[in-house]
């Protein structure tokens, strides 16, 4: 089983994602949750959303305690959150910064792959704002191979409709090309 | 931006009593009426509120906004909790159980609370005449839970449960009209306000205080999340909804009515409409319609504050 | 300073789970919500009040010098004092990550 | 008002008390058959010989959230409902306990709808017997009279602070005439000073009260109210303890009558109780080792008094006002059940659900019931509930 | 729609399980976390895809005053609320079931205030336990799914007509997407055909309802009231049954997992029992031997399904998601304890009150109750409850 | 007795769809008032009917005096009741499930049931716009349950909770005037009635019933029991409360007002108020008071009928 | 006939103790409340039919030559058809103990 | 123990007059109730109440089925019901009629003393209506020897306060004077 966590703002659509990758996982046979953090946050404060994703039922009802994978989608949340907690070795954090993975300070000795993605720029390019929880997917997609690109086209259009659909689409290809990968 | 407001801030009681911390939406301006609200009643004050936005970010437990007594207990019934209050407060100064003072007794609520679920508790309380304040909070659906639908949401407005669809245009009911219902209950004082006119608002908040009996107040409070707009247009946009003379600003008082605010210019409501998620997907046969409906309502508001002069 | 709430004992809560120490939601730094900050051109600024009298957080404060500014501890940036500012002396800058 | 024997309707004895009790604030809605006790009240208040704040109210769930406004500046606070009256405030009834707000409520019980009844029963109570009140059950006139005040003293005491209802069967007692002994003045004052609640909402000393919880502090504020009960109950004793010493008049949690010797017990809550002795007694001269234990604390449960009175004993035949339907009967046995599981010897319990909605239950009934009952539990009928009186 | 495995947030399921159902008439008010389900229902009927009416009430009180209105008329009816919502409506909630009028209810399962709380627990429908309702409780988005049409083949069981609720846990089951099995339109029909209920009310066949009850006829119509009850036992297992010959899901009122050679068990209710599963699953690779006990139907309850499936068993764990203030502790435990009582060889049971408002219950806290839990039982330490996670 | 009843009984419907053998007061002239509506009506009617006098007289299981279809849920909801039969019947015809044919919903409660306990419920159901019509029954107090004050008891008048004492007058809060708060609500049909005037209620029952969307009528009702008259006098007393003007008939239609009957002579307070055991104890000096305020409200009425004019 | 409310059993209740004998109410004389009779004086009668449009319990009736009279198996004797008749031909007896 | 039961119509005041008697009776030391047939019947609708008196305290919640002692307020009922229903050998049965005791028919060979008084007559002369609920009392007094007339007098006056309490006072002195016993 798979555990990812992911840390966004309130209105940033972090369940989007989490919902996005559960919704394709589920589409390819696999069973998968997607769930959010269940807080009364609003607008604008930090949240967190969860997703699991495994070949068999799967039978938990708690939070994600221990991530394998970790997305960012806000790069200011990085300075009041430790975004690794929980995370075990081999961990991969997924973050939405114009910054290289080397340039991510990690806690020393911490065997964990970081991934950055410039989010914001693709998706104002593509979208015409900054909202990157689809754009973010790319970044998920290409780290962990979990799913394919072709396996979120469907429930993107389905979740976005047709002309917003292929926008999202087209900034999610983006970060999947212009990843950097860490390590 | 209203054309007192430029250089009389400092006219303006500058202690916080309702703090920041709160947990509101970035650009919240009904945080922003409970704040101007606030300054008006002052610290000998005992607010009762209603479950909704303003509760839930005020306070989570160890933590409170609140810096006067304050309490919340359902979602409801707010009115009545102030009128007990009120009757508790009375009976004990008249008793000499507690030393005599002016206290203002004050329930808040959001639209939902108010003019939905509340109604019966808010029509009992002011037929019963307790010297309380009603203040309601009206961002025009319940936002707290997500954006669903009052009977305060305005026609045509697109929520999650009057969502346009193919088979319907969002709302499809007239927004309740709760000032002219409090007015019905022949209580006092009844007046409109927005947080985008402070200096107003605070007044009317002070004559309500110091109305003896109960006093109604309703104050439209923009909500960028539910109306989707830009944070920082919340401002703004209340402006415009007096300015096109969608929400009125207007007092009665003992019955008579008395204008508060005259846009110099009329707006067009398209003005106040555009730009307002919740209205994108009105036609402009729609919206003409809509404008017949304000043109009317507003005609009616002048026409009797005329005939009170 | 209240006690975090997921710390906090079942003795230590008053009967009620009355709070008796008001106004303590200032502990909640609200600055954390932020992804952009308004920046005031201090000479610019007329001193007013509007931005101050519009902040839905109260968090403008007067500086010594009597121009205002925003408390970037609650701050959330909302951009409202920027767009309210007659003079227009306030810009939204990005945060960085 | 000096102390006397009078022969009094018990609705207006009530009433009375609540005005020797110096309340200040009284909010109700009213219902069959509490009404006789409001409006005696607002004639007291009426006539100037109470000086209070009547709250007509608009409907029982606002009289509730009055109550809770009114306990909450600390203003000593009454109410009276029934029936439809109480599952209409059942939502504030309940966070008038987690609040911690003291009052005093006379809930004549009737019978809950549909179909509509006026009648007596318990299922009103029922409904909210997880709400966290303190739940007290009165047999005649002059239990309902003194319960007031001990009432309001254990309802106010710090230790406890929660809201507290005495429960008195609707018609059977509140249209009741009969003698009730009024104390005077003097000793009520002494029996219930005023108490200034400490967190009480007032300018001078803010405080905010019903913020929310998260998860991470909701189970602790809960056991807070739990705490309260538990505490309750030596309040609940010594209240009793000491209107007793003042006035002759003691009361226990659980009461018993000729069990000492008794192989079996008929166990009842409120007015039954008296002709349960009686039939008891009558019984008695026929050589049935029978006794009555009357179950007068309700909340929270006695669950010590109750196992002591019961300890040693074959059978118990418990006779329920209320069913849960669908469930396992009567709420009454229900729960006996629950505290003597597993108990060595623990005796049988037969379960007899009757009286709903006003149905006559006379000596005879009684006296059927028993012996049935006996019968049943030495036959090892123990299971389910019998619906007395049934016709078909 | 065609029959498909969806991933799906188990509100939308539910919701589009109402439309297939094709109701005539939701009335409900927004309610945390209830909401996702009627916000998607009021879309499908915007978007013409049901046809029905949207009833956008003021209040929970007037929700289930209307659902009472349209199911009176025979159209079909479903509601949803959570907590407050259920409080504010409790006195009608009764009257439904007294009625006998057929409706569905998604009770997304919501602490009760106060303090206010958003999160999942079972308090808000313990409250409402004895009303008369059938009560389902499902455990993933499948079963919520599924039991919209079997619960609405139930409640409008000609045997039956009485109103039913789908508790699913909030949040915990209603936020969550995951994958649910979609089936066609074709099975919903032949599986929930349209029934004209008998004595709805229309000027060609005027009744009436609602009429009331003196003492000597009030016994008679609750007695119709409980049958209905018992009626309805029958009536969910045959609906069961053919759902999972349709569908090959079955269901059953109370469902073990490898509890034939255990010798204790954990008794859960609601969605706590996967990952009750799971834990078991791991404490049996470690030689424990434990089960799993659910119960699906609480009411009507169980009892004999219940005693069959812990016939033998040294002791119970129930795992409560509420708690009856200053009485017994978790109402599951209450009324098992009772179920039990006074057979030979009866179960010791232990009670834990866990999960209160959302505090998760993850895999190792499971661990822990069982493995305390079992301790106590054989230390004899089985009264009272225990506030699971408390901090203090 | 109104001038045009005496050669026009055999117009109105001969059968009774509320019939004998209930078990009201003698002389209740509320029992005469569902009469009258249940002509107007005719057989093609579902009604709610809240708990109160009119329930609990016409419904003691097995027997019913109800010949259309009828439903009594509780006592604050029978406008939520028939919202959902209203719903429920339209659904159905819609989707073919049933044959179309036009069916009246009413709701009827008494004053408490309405104003008071019920408003929340009337307020919605108003707002949402069922095609249904609201009647209240306003016997000016709690009769059902030994003659409790309601928000409809005139100011002064004795009951149960707001008994004539030392230190007070009776009731203290004005009479609420539910008519004008329907109004407010922006109805298509608001009208007050009486049974001591049959034809004209008659007419605004089947008026109402005919207009599409929420129609709501007021009916006073006098009630010799609560009132303490003598029984014979039923009639008589409503008479007296429309000709001295304390309970003008009017309609409002669209938002329109039209007086329906002007007395010929209007008749001092005194002659309704005295007679009256409720109003036994009013002093001279408070009867004027309450004539000018009668006095006031009617002009009001006056006024407003004329403007539409 | 419905059968006496005292003598019903359980199973011969519809569910939800639906009533389907509409106005059965009429199996209740509420004669017996009366204290005073009604009584017509025919000859005086203009047959307006007042009596009957006022009278509470629905129980005047009118006699095959047309004039109206009271049904005494349900008029309670309050009186009010006495008091309307517009030519005062009705008059209230005093039932007989 | 003493048990009475009272018929009369809604509004006749049946149940004060059981109020009065044992009230009358408590104030003598003595134990009673006094309550009626909790019903919602109407004003005019036949109705019942009840008394008990007793030396010990009373520990009966039921109505009265077997009366020693019946009281008749109302002459209509005679022919609507049995007042005798449940009544053993020896009871007293107490009516407002204007006829002499053995012209009322009582089921024969049933020995019951039956008491009449024109107690319609005796209140409409002194109280000015035919209110006779407090004159009835008058009669009960005579016939059963229960209380005394000077017993109920405190509790009358402050029920209907002092005028209207000796105008009903005299109403029951005239009605005990006037009375006729049977047998
Ligand atoms: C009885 C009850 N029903 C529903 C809710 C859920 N609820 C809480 S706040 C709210 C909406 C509040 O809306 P409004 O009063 O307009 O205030 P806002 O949040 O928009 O400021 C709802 C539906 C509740 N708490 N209690
Ligand atoms: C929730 C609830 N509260 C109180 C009652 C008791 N009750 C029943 S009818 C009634 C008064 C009815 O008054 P109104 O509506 O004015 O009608 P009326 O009887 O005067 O015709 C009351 C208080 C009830 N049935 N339900
Ligand atoms: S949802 Fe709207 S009203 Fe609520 S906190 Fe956010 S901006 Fe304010
Ligand atoms: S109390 Fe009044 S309204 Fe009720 S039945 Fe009697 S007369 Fe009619
Ligand atoms: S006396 Fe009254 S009840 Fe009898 S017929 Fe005349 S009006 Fe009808
Ligand atoms: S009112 Fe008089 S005249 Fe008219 S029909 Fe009746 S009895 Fe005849």
């Amino acid at each position: 089983m798979l555990e990812i966590r992911l840390h966004g703002r309130g209105g940033q659509g972090a369940v989007t994602s989490a919902e996005l990758i559960a919704i394709a996982a589920i589409n390819k046979g696999n069973f998968a949750q997607a769930f959010p953090s269940f807080g009364p946050e609003r607008r604008g404060a930090p949240v967190v959303a969860f997703c699991r994703v495994d070949d068999k039922k799967i039978n938990i009802r708690a939070k994600v305690y221990k991530p394998d994978v970790v997305i960012v989608l806000d790069p200011g949340l990085l300075s009041l959150l430790d975004p690794t907690e929980g995370m075990g070795e081999g961990g991969i954090l997924i973050i939405n910064t114009k910054k290289k993975p080397q340039e991510v300070a990690i806690a020393p000795g911490r065997s964990i792959k970081v991934v950055t993605v410039d989010a914001n720029t693709i998706a104002t390019e593509e979208l015409g704002r900054p909202i990157v929880n689809t754009t973010m997917l790319g970044g998920f997609i290409r780290a962990t191979g979990l799913i394919g690109i072709d396996d979120i086209k469907e429930p993107l259009l389905e979740r976005f409709g047709k002309k917003l659909g292929e926008r999202n689409l087209k900034a999610m290809e983006r970060a999947y090309q212009e990843v950097s990968i860490g390590e | 931006m209203d054309k007192f407001s430029v250089f009389s801030s400092r006219l303006v009681e500058k202690s916080e009593n309702f703090t920041s911390g709160h947990r509101a939406c970035q650009g919240c301006a009904e945080a922003l009426a409970v704040r101007h609200v606030m300054k008006a009643l002052g610290r000998d004050t005992i607010v009762a509120m209603s479950t909704g936005c303003m509760e839930i970010i005020s306070s989570p437990l160890p933590l409170t906004s609140w810096r006067v007594p304050w309490i919340h207990n359902a979602f409801e019934n707010s009115a009545a909790v102030i009128s007990g209050c009120e009757s508790g407060i009375k009976a004990m100064m008249r008793k000499g159980k507690i030393p005599a003072k002016k206290i203002n007794f004050v329930a808040m609520g959001g639209d939902g609370a108010t003019a939905d679920i509340g109604m019966g508790a808010l029509s009992g309380a002011l037929e019963r005449g307790h010297d309380m304040v009603y203040i309601c909070y009206d961002n025009e659906a319940y936002m707290n839970t997500g954006i669903q639908r009052s009977s305060s949401t305005p026609y045509g407005a697109s929520t999650t449960t009057s969502p346009a669809g193919k088979a319907s245009i969002g709302q499809h009911t007239q927004k309740k009209n709760m000032a002219q219902i409090a007015v019905a209950h022949n209580i006092p004082y009844v007046a409109t306000a927005c947080s985008s006119f402070p200096f107003d608002l605070m007044e009317k908040v002070k004559s309500a205080a110091e109305t003896p009996g109960a006093a109604y107040v309703h104050v439209l409070s923009v909500c960028p999340t539910g109306w989707r707009i830009p944070t920082q247009d919340a401002i703004k946009y209340g402006r415009l909804a007096v300015d096109s003379c969608v929400f009125p600003l207007y007092e009665v008082i003992e019955g008579k009515y008395r204008l508060s605010y005259k846009p110099y210019k009329k707006l067009a409501l398209t003005e106040y409409l555009k730009g307002q998620g919740r209205f994108r997907h009105l036609t402009d046969k729609e919206i003409q319609l809509i404008q017949q409906r304000v043109d009317k309502d507003y005609e009616r508001i002048l026409r009797l504050s005329e005939e009170e002069e | 300073m209240a006690k975090p709430m997921e710390k906090i004992t079942w003795q230590e809560l008053e009967a009620g789970s009355v709070v008796t120490e008001i106004g303590n939601a200032r502990e909640y730094e609200t600055g954390s919500w932020r992804s952009e900050r308004p920046v005031v051109e201090a000479s610019q600024c007329i001193k007013c009040g509007v931005c101050w009298l519009f902040c839905p957080d109260a968090c403008i404060v007067r500086a010594s010098d009597g121009h205002f500014e925003a408390d970037l501890t609650y701050c959330k940036g909302c951009g409202i004092c920027a767009k309210e500012c007659p003079v227009g002396c306030i810009t939204m800058i990005a945060e960085e990550g | 008002m000096a102390r006397q024997r009078k022969g009094i309707e018990v609705s207006i004895a009530m009433a009375d008390a609540v005005a020797q009790a110096n309340v200040d604030v009284i909010a109700a809605y009213p219902i069959t058959p509490q009404t006789h006790i409001v409006e005696h009240l607002s004639e007291i208040v009426a006539n100037g010989e109470l000086d209070a704040e009547y709250v007509p109210v608009e409907s029982e769930h606002s009289a509730m959230s009055v109550c809770c406004g009114s306990s909450a500046v600390g203003a000593r606070t009454f109410t009276s409902t029934s029936s439809q009256g109480l599952a209409l405030m059942a939502e504030i009834f309940y966070i008038a306990a987690s609040m911690r707000l003291p009052m005093v409520m006379a809930l004549a019980n009737r019978s809950l709808s549909g179909p509509l009844s006026i009648w007596n029963d318990h299922t009103d109570t029922m409904m909210v017997r997880d709400a966290g009140w303190i739940h007290v059950f009165v047999e005649n006139g002059q239990e309902s009279y003194d319960n007031v005040f001990c009432g309001f003293r254990i309802s106010e005491d710090p230790s406890v602070m929660l809201p507290l209802a005495v429960n008195l069967d609707g018609f059977i007692l509140t249209h009741m005439i009969e003698p009730v002994i009024y104390e005077d003045n003097e000793t009520i004052r002494k029996y219930l000073p005023e108490v200034r609640m400490k967190n009480a909402l007032h300018p001078d000393n803010p405080v905010s009260m019903g913020c929310f919880a998260m998860p991470e502090i909701y189970t602790e504020a809960q056991m807070g109210r739990e705490q309260g009960l538990l505490d309750a109950y030596p309040a609940v004793v010594k209240a009793w303890k000491e209107w007793g010493d003042l006035t002759g008049r003691y009361y226990r949690p659980v009461e018993t009558y000729r069990t000492e010797d008794a192989e079996y017990c008929i166990v009842t809550m409120g007015s039954y109780g008296e002709t349960a002795m009686e039939v008891v007694d009558a019984l008695r001269e026929e050589g049935e080792k029978v006794g009555v234990v009357k179950i007068r604390l309700w909340r929270p449960f006695p669950f010590e008094d109750f196992r002591s009175a019961v300890e040693g004993k074959k059978s118990l035949i418990v006779v329920d006002r209320a069913i849960s339907f669908g469930g396992p009967g009567g709420p009454v046995a229900l729960e006996l059940r629950s505290a003597l599981y597993g108990r060595p010897n623990a005796p049988a319990i037969v379960n007899y659900v009757a009286g709903l909605a006003g149905r006559d239950v006379a000596r005879s009934d009684f006296r059927k019931i028993i012996l049935e009952g006996k019968a049943k539990a030495s036959k090892g009928e123990t299971e389910g509930f019998t619906l007395y009186g049934l016709r078909g």
